[in-house]
Formats: structure tokens, C-alpha cells, sequence
């Protein structure tokens, strides 16, 4: 348990990947799993670790982002001291970040204002339950200046993904010696970075200082790859479940991975839990000729029809007949009596109409936009 | 400088619940899982919020460490009030003696100071071992309409259920003026539901005399009904339509889970225009694997089902392995039956082991055929907290098992 | 599922506090006013969480009932965690008994399963009256550096104090190989200040074997500890450098009240570096009116200042009329002083009225020459909580007064 | 006690008129009396009314008001159902409301999924102890559609005011027949509107349609001088103190108002307390050749100068031999040895340097601006 940092999480990505999900929100929003948002793994992760002050950098479409995370009370982060920051940009709300080191730069007085030795940085686009604990540790015991996590593994994007991707080597003693972006894509395991960083607070200030006066804004570029060699820069490899959330067909592989039971228990069957804002809803109820097979299924839903290998949100109702396969189905979604959904991923309070029949391909799934009526 | 308080709730929670045995070794009855993912608690709590009670006591002597635990800071039920929400109230020493709740009614008596420091107008009496809906700021409506000294909510039983409770015989605008027990001739169905309203400073007089009365039981329904019945004070009957049910039995608390299943269930829990809220459990959507048979029941967020359910109640974090069938029963919080296990017309207790193949209850038709040929009750196998039944053991129908069996 | 916490911290304030007489009445002594807007456990529960520490048990059975709405949710402290934060643990009755508390030792034997949930390494035991500001982390660490299975936090006293204090003797290496209560001849000068460490499966074994002991007054300084050495565990004195004060008597209270004043005060309690919070009264800002005189005092918010004020310490919500003087004295929160009245060398309670040219106490100089040529303590005067001094009344030095003087 | 109303303020007013007080921040956050901000009035007359939802309207410049706000735990507002709700504009931040059905309009779906019957709209722009209960028995008594609660008083805005007073006429039955903006202001006793007003939930909904398909945007001009005879539209006279601050000479004068005893007991002498965002000071400490004369001293203060009819809000420190008088100090500010002012406002963290002398005037008091040092 350590109390000698503090988080960050950059959760402004809302890459057009993502089709209609990110319409109306930021992508570290959108719904995973059943009952979590994106964003819920790595406030969570960060938690369990002990941190007890973050602060949440949006840029804009933080209104579905602000409503989820609240005071930050089911993360145990409504606190006097620290607890939760959101940290919309200060001045014209248009303009995107041109990259991290700008986004960082809307956040300076937040750190300054930190009393921690130690800011542990991270994307909000990725499932994983880590041990941060672990790799701040290691930190601290290497005398680095920053610590990049990663995981090893075949780098192959898929064909949207916009990029963003870095992927590092390290000598014998876990040093960086060199940090790519975006590589070709291939089958070889690599050391694909997590996007998850330590530093030093006082080193956070001082890069940021450097860039702004100096009109850089790359983290990658401006800071870690033109100073490998004047920093010292340390991998450390995490070989839990991870999977970064950067297309429809990523999301959507993701999210049945969870049916996977060894899955399942690294990422819920620990004392770290993943928190996430409480619905209140009554546990689900199955009546008449229900059939549920190989699914993940939350509180709330009614099911009357046939569900395999899906996700259901909380909040569904799944009427007579009716059958899903393969399926997303997020919140409060009906879905009525004899129509059938393959490869289908509805948003928010959609309604599909009796006997209607939708389907999508397996890296292809339709995606039906928050409210639609079909 | 604080805000006056219209209503104050003072609930009743001390009940050790013997008559449901084994389930209440480590917890209070009022604690004691109810539908999937309540606490008995969570009906009155939730009935006080929603009724715009935002100051409740709870009074409780028998195991307050988990009740303590569970309504914690009051916060699930939006009861973390800057002033008022929600108090545990065990009793305490004053001067230099202490001492326990002798009765009901001594039990408000001993926390008089904390219901003046809200200087209420009302004092709503509730009990922790019911389940139900209901509006108490519509029947302290009635109780201001009516000048009621005590208003008590009654509910239309069958003439013959109603020598089991307290009945209320009332002229023709509801007014009480008489009180019977149990009457073994109930001239009423007017049964009392265990839910007073009281204008504060009444109550309060009447308890200060009770308390000074050595006789006295101090007991709401021995002493101080009975008292102001005498004194010829105005009490009111206030009729409730509602479901509500006693689970302060196994066969009650076993009926009420029952009837929570189907499509023409009595009590709607999700209903959004009046949320029962709970302490969450925090666990991932619950997991039905490929072979997974569901049929009419209720599954919890955190439950995993790889066998076969059929008309049960299943709490979270409860395992269901490969071939096991459960028919017929509640399964409480983290409860594991192993494959192949069979469970039929049974209460299993938190955190219990049901092992591969055992044989936990039997079915009704069985049960009359061989076992009990008496009442329904007879039936129920219940198995106890932390209870290991091992590999290939049976536990009977009719058994109530509070130790493992291995 | 639970967040396993390192450490655990047992507040022992069931004190009721005989020595501080009047101002207890209605209040527990941990409960008491302290420094303008405090309560003594605003200190250890401050230290808590300053320390890092969010699972705190608060253990009382003497008028919990002030004390429960005071620590409440727990919020002033940020000790509403989602997952401990703070407690406050009575006495219950388990199975068909219930008993009060009989020692300290006994207290945090019946608050096993409380500690139990948790699953700590080490357990923190504190007092709830003394004042101090410490950093129980670093006191933590040395335990576990030393592999202790108990450490003592000591403070190094001048020799003749040492006989009021429990004394650790110890080797060079702050091994305890002795402790003595009170001892007549003092081989050392490190008094007990009432804060221990002890590794939680070491605490638990001797509690639970304490307890089976008919002979034993379940006392930790009497019982515990003891027999610890006897047994040769690894006890250790852990040298605290900072200030302290037991604010259990009288005197001690009203000098520890007169420490915050003056530039050179021993106690900084707005450093920002560690904060001492408090339930936050809510008041306007003090207003000193066109004729007041104020000197070398602490004023809080919501006092109203028409006359004059030296060296003494003003709590929230106190009024000293016009022409009224107060010196060298402690006025308890929402005391009114009227106009004309004289209060030297006294600590008045809450809620109290000192009327109309009412004269309470006397400069020591006076008292010196005139009431008691005694010692120190004789010279105080106090009124308790809620108590009227009538117009023009007098109450001497040294007098402690419970009931109203009209 | 109101379970039947939410609360909606207008929290964006930023006018130049306040100087640098408003320079990053609106002015509903402009602190006063020493340890309040200006919004702590209105926000928590609805809390005691009975009110536990409100939407703070806001357009830019709100950080400094979300700091102060948080999760509205001190308004007893960090609740699950209702509670506090900022609403900042969805689109762009930068263009202003041209009036306040435009600002409503924004708020529409916060105001839509309240289940509340009534709303109560004001400004955070006054200082009062309002009973807002009373003026709702009264709207609900007269069936009114509109009730706006007035103040009878002379009319004479300060010079720089930028207008938005609105005077009404009343008929004897309490209904309102004439509404005047911004008349030539005179010495006789005019109903001052208070900015206070409560109508039915569906009423507003409709109102917002209405104006939003017309592109009308006053709320004045476009609903309640142009629909006068055809709304029920009634005044609910208020007796108690009411000040209005649009100007740095009325906010100098009315925080000197809180001088007076009797004021002060009709602002904080009630059971209708005001809340305020706690900080966990320590009592003020006078040392030395200290002297306090008719002035308001906050927690937090070492005071060791001289002090009269002056406002020192937290943790200020006037040194020795500085002296004080007819000033505002704001938190953290220090006052060095020797130091004089008179008719100063100080902003936050403001440092008074030794021996230096400042002087404003009664009607235009001098002020720093925060963080500075002189």
C-alpha cells in the first residue's frame, strides 16, 4: 500500500474508431462488461494501490464521464484531502491536445499542488487489473527516472486503429534502449507498452516546464525518445491479462473475453476489485422457457428468451422468444418477443422491435447507437 | 442550531430471532440476506428514505458488530445526512450504572435523548423482520388528519390468520378501542403490521410513566397500547393494501423468497418509483456456462451457474458447479454447492459448503410420502453459516443443521 | 473481499471521567471541549489518519450517545471510507449473555471479530484523553524493525514526575526488560504515554488467554503487558520526542488550554503539515464589538467579544457582554457571560450562564493570599455544563459547581 | 419542510463591474463575510427550505466555483437521488447566454428528469436569508403560474451597475401588472424584483419549447413582460435583508453590513444556518499589542496589529503595528509590520509588504488582486 502517489489518468481519447459509442462521450466511457465503464479498470487498479488522489484529464464530451465517476465515492475517492480531480481544460474547449505533454500542461497547477513524491500515469483505454504497487516498487528499487510498463506480445493493430502505439526494447537490467512508434505491424512478440508510466513528481514539473517553453507537446516523441539516453528509462513487464480498447472489433473481442473464465478471475477473482457506480437495481429475474448459456448476465435484467455467449447490461429485457447470440447489450435495452441478434452491439436504451432480425459479422458487429429504435 | 425534524424513525432490531435458529448465529435477524441481494433492513431503511424520514434509530442489542457493519454510515440508503441519517443505538451506562433493553419500550425510553435532540413531531416505531412497500408519510398524514395520539397500521387478514396476531377492534372511522393479542375469536382481521406513529410528546409521557411502573413489561404491545387504550387517548387504525410479510419464521422467510419469482409476483423489488436499496456487493454480472439450465428464478450479479436452477433464489458470490441442481430453495451469499449436488425445498446459510454429489432436502411429494406427514414447515432442509456438508452426505428434510457434516 | 489494512487502531474512551466531575455529566471525557472548537479525540483520530490509518474502533460505554453523533460518519476526520473508517464499538450481548466491558484488555477482547475483518498485521491501542500530535506510522515502522511483539511509546520525564507515570526500564537497545506502575523509586524516566503497538496474532493469543484467566482485572498496564514480559516477548519503548499532555484532571485541562497561547506555544494546531480536525460547528466569523479589549487569546468563530478577554480561550458560540472581563480562563462553547460579570482563573462548561456582574474565581495572587494556601489546583473554579450563576452571585476559587447558583 | 420543488441557479454572472474579483472566477464565487463565497446564501436558503436538488448554471470561469462546491457535502448535497448538479454549457464555452431561457435551455434535460412538481430559479448574486418555503406555500395558495418574490425598496443602482433590475407593479390581490427593466432609478419605494422565482416544473418545460422555437432568449422580455395577462403571474413580498451585489461599492457596503449586529442576526442568528465550504482551521490567535474593534475575524488568523470595522476572512496574518480599518482581507493574506490601509480590498494570498501605506475611499475602495504582492 503506498501513499506517495498520486494518479493521473488521460481520459479525453475519442477516436472515431469507435463509431457511434463515442458519439456522446469519451471513450474511457463507454460501457464494458456487463456493468463497468472503461475507465473504471485503471481508477480501480490505481485505488487498490493505495492512491488515494487522481486526477481525471478531459477534454471534451466529459459530461457522460463527470455523471459515471460523481464524487468518486465508489472508488472510496471522496475525500477531504485528495480523492477525485476532473480536470476539464481550462480555457477554449474546441481545440484537441496535441499530445500528452500539452494535456499535462492543463493539469500543471493540480500537480504542483500535490504533496506526493511519485505520479503514476495511464490511459483510460485498456483492461487490466495490475498491481501498480508492484511496478512502483520497482520504481523505486531501479533509481529510475521513469518506468514504462509493458506486456509482451504480437503487435497487430487492427486495421482502424489509429496508431498511438509504442513499442520498446530493453537490455539485460530492464534499461529502455529503444522506443517505437507505431512499428510495422507484426507476428513477432514484442514489448508493446502499456501506456502506464512512473516518474517523479518533481520530474513531471520540470518536463513540463521544458516543453512549454519550448512548444513540444509529444510525450513519446519530445521526452522519452529524445532523451533515452540522458534519462534513465526502465521497462517493467506486468504478464497479467491486458488488452488495450482502440477499435469496434477490439472492444468487441474484449468484452467476450470475459467468458473466458481464467479471464474472468484475474480481472474480478482478486482482492482488487474493479469498482463502478452502483445502480441499485434488483438481482435478475428468469421466467418461463429462459435459456442462458456461456453468458455474462448483471442485476436488473429480465429474460425470458435465449442469450449465448453475450453480454447483458443491467437493466435488460430480454422478452419471449426472442434470441441473442454473440451479442453486446448494454443498459436498459429491450429487446422484444421473437426478433434475434447476432453480432450486435446495442448502446444505451435502444429497443429492438418484435421479430426483427439483425446481424453483424464477428470483427465486424453492427452497432446500434444509444436510443435507437429498430 | 439544528434543523427540527418532522418524523423520526426508531427501529426495532434487537430480535436474536431464535425461531430461525441457525441463520442468526453470526448476524441479527434484520441483517439476515433476503432476495439476492438484500438484508432484511434494507425494507424498513429503504420504506424511511422514500417516505422523506431522513433520521432513523436503529436499536439493537444482539450482535451489532454486523448490523454496525452493514448500515455503516448509512450511505446505500442515502442516509449519510449531515444531520440526522441513520444511528446504530446499542444501550449504554449512564451515571454509574448501565443497563440492557428490558423491552420495546424501554428501548426508546433509553434513547429519549437522542429522539429530543431532533425535536420531532412524530416518532415512527418500526420493526426489523418485515418485508414490505410503504409510504409512512401517507400515515403520519393520517395520523395529523385524525388527531391521533397512535396511529397503527393494520392489514386485512383472513379471520382464521388472525388469531396469530395482535388485532385492532375499531368503530367505523377506524378508531381503537380495543386490543387484543392473539385472540382465540378475533371480532377484527385488523392485524397490527408492527408500524406506529406516535406524536413525540405523548409517547414520551407514556414511556416516562411505563418506565416508572415496576411492573411493567415495557413493552409496546403489553404496556403502553394497552395504557392509553384506558386513558381513552385517540388511536387510530390506519388500514395498509400492500404486501407485507412476517419473515420471522424459516417457512415465512423460505415463502417471501418463493414469492419474489414468476411472473405474478406480489412484490416488484426493481420498481424504480420506490427502490429498495442495499449495501452493494460490488461483483462482476453473474456467469451462466454452456451447460447452465435456468428455469423461474432469481440470480444475483457475482453468482456463477454451471449446473441446473429451478425456482430459487441465488445470492451473489454463490458457485453452482457442473451437474449440481438446486430446486426449490434460497441459496445465500457465497455459498458453494459442488457438482453434482442436489438441493431441493431448502434454506442454505452464507459462506456454507454443500460437496460433490450430497443431498441436501427433498421435494415436497417425497417429503410427505416418507419423511414428516405433519405441516409444511416439516419440510424445509436448513443448512447454517460456514456449514461444510461433505462429499456424498445427506441432510434430511425437516433437518436444521447449524454444524458440518463430513 | 475485503482490503486487507496494515494496521487497525483501538481508541480505548470509556472514561467516564470522574476526575474532570462537572464537566462530564452529560458528555464522555474523550467528548470534552478542548482548544476553542476541539474535543480531545479530535487528536487521536486526527493522528490516525494524519498517520495513515483509516480503520478506527472507537471503544465506549459511558454516554455513547454524545459521542456517536459527535464522530458520527466520521466525515470531519475523511475517516468515511467505503471500507473501514471509523467505529464506534459498545458493549453487545452475544448468544444469550451480554457484559460490559471490564478492562481495557477485555474491551478489545470482545471487539475480536471486529479487528478480525480486517486481517491486520499490527493493531494501534490509543487513549481518548490525551493531547497530542504523532506520527504512529514511524512508530510502526521501529516495531517492525525491532520484530516487536509489543511497543510502548514513551516519553523521557523529569524524575520526580516519573512516579506518577508507568515506567519503562529498559536495556540500550529500548528492550523492556521491566515495567513498573507508579514506582516510589523510578529507575528510568520513560513514562508510558498510553500508546502501543503490539503485532496483531501476538495481542490476540494473550487477550483470548487473559480472558480464560479468572484472576485477571483484563487491564493492559495491569494484565497484558505483564505478563508479556514474563513470557520474554519482544517488548519495546519507543521514544517520542514531541509534546503530550493527559488532559485527565482539572488543572491539566485548563494548563493544557493555556499552552496554545503565546508565541512560543508548544503546540501548533493550525499547522498545516498535520491538521487536527474537528466536527466543524458551522458559525459566522467571531465579531469584536467597538469596547472590546482583547489580549493574548484564541477566539473562535461564532463567539461575540463586547468586553474584555485575557489570555483565555473562547470556544464557538460564547458571548461576553459589555464590560464583562474574562481572564486566564476557558469558556466552553455556547456559555453566555453577561454584561459586568468577572471570571479569572475557571473553566465554565457548555451552555452555561454567568449572569449579570457575577463574580467566578479570583487571581491566583488573590486566591494565594485569601482561600486556599495550597496547592495549584485548589485555585481553579468550575461550572458545569448548563449551570445558571445568577446576578451579582460568587463562586470562589476552587469551588466546582454542578448546580445552579441563583 | 419541500420535498416538492429542485432548485436551479444561475451561477455564470461574471460582469466586468467587480474588477479583478471576477478576473478568474464568477461572481456567485466572489468570497464574503469572511469565510463565505456569495453563492453559500442563496444555495443554502433552498437546502433549508427543504430542497435536495439544485442545478448550478454555469458558463465559464466555473473551476473556481466547482472547488468550492464539490460534492455539496457541507449543503448536506452528496446524495444519491438529487443533490447537487453543476451544469455547464454543452457546446462551445466561450459565447455568453444572450438571456435565460437560453441558459435553461441548456439545462433542459437536468429539468426534465427532475420528478419534482415546483422549481425555485434565482441568482447567486445577493445576500438574504431567505424562507423560500413560504413563498412556495404562497405561489401554491394563489395558484399562480409564476410567483416572483420582491423587495420593496428605493431604486438607486450604483453608477457602474450594467442594468438587469427589474421593478414591479402589483394589484392588491398580490398579481403582478406591470414589470419595468431597468427604470430611471428615484428615491421612492419601488418592488424591487429579488430574482427569486417559482413556477410549476411543466410550465418551464413548455416556456424553454416555446422560446427555443421562436429563438427568444429573455426571460424578462420574452416571457413575463410579453405573456403578462396571460400567465397567472403573482409578487410574494420578502420583508427581511436582501442586498444585491452588482458593484464593487454595493459588495464593499454590504459585507460592512454584517457589522451591525442586527443584520448579522438576521443572516446567521437562525436555525436556517448557511453553509459554507469547511477548511479545518484553528481558532484565531490574538498575541501581543493586539487591538479588534467592531470587525468580523474569521478562524485562522494570528492577529497581533490593530483591527477596525473590517472583514479578515481565514488563516490571514496582520503583523505587528500594521493597522486595519474599514477593510475587506480576504483568506491568506498577510499584512506585514507597520503596514497601513484603509478602504482596501485585498484578494486571496494577497502580502502587504512592511510600512507600506494604502488608502481607498468609502465609495471606491481599492483592490488588489489575487496573489499579489505590494
Amino acid at each position: 500500500m503506498n501513499n506517495d502517489a498520486f494518479g493521473l489518468i488521460f481520459a479525453y481519447q475519442d477516436d472515431n474508431v469507435m463509431k457511434s459509442l463515442t458519439q456522446k462521450r469519451a471513450l474511457s466511457s463507454i460501457p464494458f462488461g456487463g456493468r463497468y465503464r472503461i475507465v473504471d479498470f485503471i481508477l480501480s487498479n490505481m485505488v487498490n494501490s493505495g492512491i488515494t488522489k487522481v486526477g481525471i484529464i478531459t477534454r471534451n464530451n466529459y459530461q457522460s464521464l463527470m455523471d459515471h465517476l460523481g464524487s468518486g465515492k465508489e472508488w472510496d475517492l471522496s475525500r477531504k484531502n485528495g480523492g477525485l480531480y476532473m480536470l476539464p481544460p481550462f480555457f477554449s474547449q474546441g481545440t484537441a491536445y496535441r499530445g500528452k505533454m500539452e494535456a499535462l500542461r492543463n493539469a500543471e497547477s493540480f500537480i504542483r499542488k500535490s504533496s506526493q513524491e511519485y505520479v503514476i500515469m495511464a490511459n483510460a483505454d485498456s483492461i487490466a487489473n495490475i498491481d501498480l504497487d508492484a511496478a512502483l516498487e520497482y520504481h523505486k528499487s531501479k533509481g529510475a527516472d521513469i518506468t514504462m510498463m509493458y506486456k509482451k506480445q504480437a503487435f497487430k493493430p487492427a486495421e482502424e486503429d489509429v496508431g498511438q502505439n509504442c513499442v520498446i526494447k530493453t537490455q539485460e537490467d530492464g534499461r529502455v534502449i529503444d522506443i517505437a512508434m507505431d512499428p510495422a505491424p507484426s507476428d513477432e512478440i514484442v514489448n508493446l507498452s502499456m501506456g502506464v508510466m512512473i516518474m517523479q513528481r518533481s520530474l513531471l514539473e520540470t518536463l513540463i516546464l521544458e516543453c512549454s517553453s519550448h512548444n513540444m507537446y509529444s510525450l513519446h516523441r519530445d521526452v522519452l525518445q529524445r532523451r533515452i539516453n540522458d534519462l534513465k528509462i526502465y521497462g517493467f513487464e506486468y504478464s497479467g491479462y491486458f488488452q488495450k480498447i482502440d477499435s469496434i472489433s477490439s472492444y468487441f473481442a474484449t468484452n467476450m473475453d470475459l467468458l473466458n473464465t481464467d479471464i474472468r478471475e484475474q480481472l474480478f477473482g482478486t482482492n482488487r476489485q474493479i469498482y463502478t457506480k452502483i445502480r441499485d437495481e434488483a438481482p435478475t429475474i428468469y421466467r418461463g422457457q429462459s435459456s442462458v448459456k456461456n453468458s455474462l448476465v448483471a442485476d436488473g435484467c429480465v429474460i425470458e428468451g435465449t442469450v449465448e455467449n453475450s453480454i447483458i447490461f443491467r437493466g435488460v429485457h430480454i422478452h419471449k422468444g426472442a434470441v441473442i447470440r454473440n451479442s453486446i447489450i448494454m443498459q436498459d435495452t429491450e429487446v422484444q418477443e421473437d426478433s434475434e441478434l447476432n453480432y450486435v452491439i446495442t448502446d444505451k436504451d435502444v429497443v429492438i422491435r418484435e421479430s426483427r432480425k439483425l446481424f453483424g459479422y464477428n470483427l465486424y458487429p453492427m452497432v446500434l447507437a444509444k436510443g435507437s429504435v429498430v | 442550531m439544528r434543523m427540527k425534524k418532522t418524523a423520526v424513525a426508531m427501529l426495532l432490531a434487537g430480535g436474536q430471532g431464535s425461531r430461525v435458529g441457525v441463520l442468526t448465529k453470526k448476524v441479527a435477524k434484520p441483517a439476515l440476506p433476503f432476495g439476492g441481494k438484500y438484508r432484511i433492513i434494507d425494507f424498513p431503511l429503504s420504506n424511511c428514505v422514500n417516505s422523506g424520514i431522513d433520521t432513523v434509530g436503529v436499536l439493537t442489542q444482539y450482535m451489532p458488530l454486523d448490523l454496525n457493519a452493514y448500515v455503516g454510515n448509512g450511505q446505500p440508503w442515502d442516509l449519510d445526512r449531515n444531520d440526522g441519517g441513520v444511528s446504530v443505538l446499542p444501550p449504554y451506562v449512564r451515571g454509574k450504572d448501565g443497563e440492557w433493553y428490558k423491552g420495546t419500550a424501554n428501548a426508546i425510553y433509553q434513547n429519549i435523548q437522542y429522539i429530543e435532540r431532533y425535536d420531532p413531531e412524530y416518532v415512527v416505531v418500526l420493526s426489523g423482520d418485515h418485508v414490505y412497500k410503504m409510504d409512512y408519510s401517507k400515515m403520519i398524514d393520517f395520523h395529523k388528519e385524525k388527531g391521533a395520539s397512535c396511529t397503527i397500521a393494520v392489514l386485512n387478514v383472513t379471520l382464521e390468520e388472525a388469531s396469530r396476531f395482535g388485532i385492532m377492534n375499531t368503530d367505523d372511522d377506524n378508531r381503537i378501542y380495543e386490543f387484543e393479542e392473539k385472540p382465540a375469536h378475533p371480532k377484527s382481521t385488523k392485524a397490527s403490521m408492527g408500524v406506529y406513529v406516535f406524536s413525540w410528546k405523548k409517547l414520551r409521557q407514556y414511556l416516562i410513566e411505563d418506565e416508572a411502573d415496576p411492573n411493567s413489561q415495557n413493552d409496546f404491545g403489553k404496556n403502553i397500547i394497552p395504557r392509553m387504550l384506558e386513558d381513552k387517548e385517540p388511536l387510530y387504525a390506519y388500514e395498509f393494501n400492500g404486501y407485507w410479510k412476517d419473515v420471522g419464521t424459516l417457512p415465512s422467510l423460505w415463502e417471501t423468497n418463493m414469492e419474489l419469482l414468476g411472473e405474478d409476483s406480489p412484490i416488484k423489488l426493481g420498481d424504480p418509483s420506490w427502490k429498495i436499496y442495499s449495501r452493494n456487493p460490488n461483483e462482476p454480472p453473474h456467469y451462466t456456462a454452456p451447460d447452465a439450465v435456468i428455469t423461474n428464478s432469481m440470480i444475483t450479479e457475482g453468482a456463477v451457474i454451471e449446473g441446473a436452477v429451478e425456482n430459487s433464489v441465488i445470492f451473489y458470490g454463490v458457485h453452482i458447479g457442473k451437474g449440481a441442481v438446486v430446486k426449490n430453495s434460497v441459496i445465500m451469499p457465497d455459498t458453494h454447492i459442488e457438482d453434482g449436488a442436489v438441493v431441493e425445498y431448502s434454506i442454505i446459510g452464507q459462506d456454507a459448503t454443500i460437496g460433490e454429489r450430497a443431498k441436501v432436502g427433498m421435494s415436497r411429494e417425497d417429503a410427505i410420502k416418507s419423511v414428516h406427514p405433519g405441516k409444511l414447515t416439516g419440510y424445509l432442509a436448513v443448512i447454517g453459516d460456514d456449514v461444510v456438508i461433505g462429499k456424498d452426505q445427506v441432510v434430511q428434510a425437516g433437518e436444521m443443521l447449524g454444524e458440518n457434516r463430513i
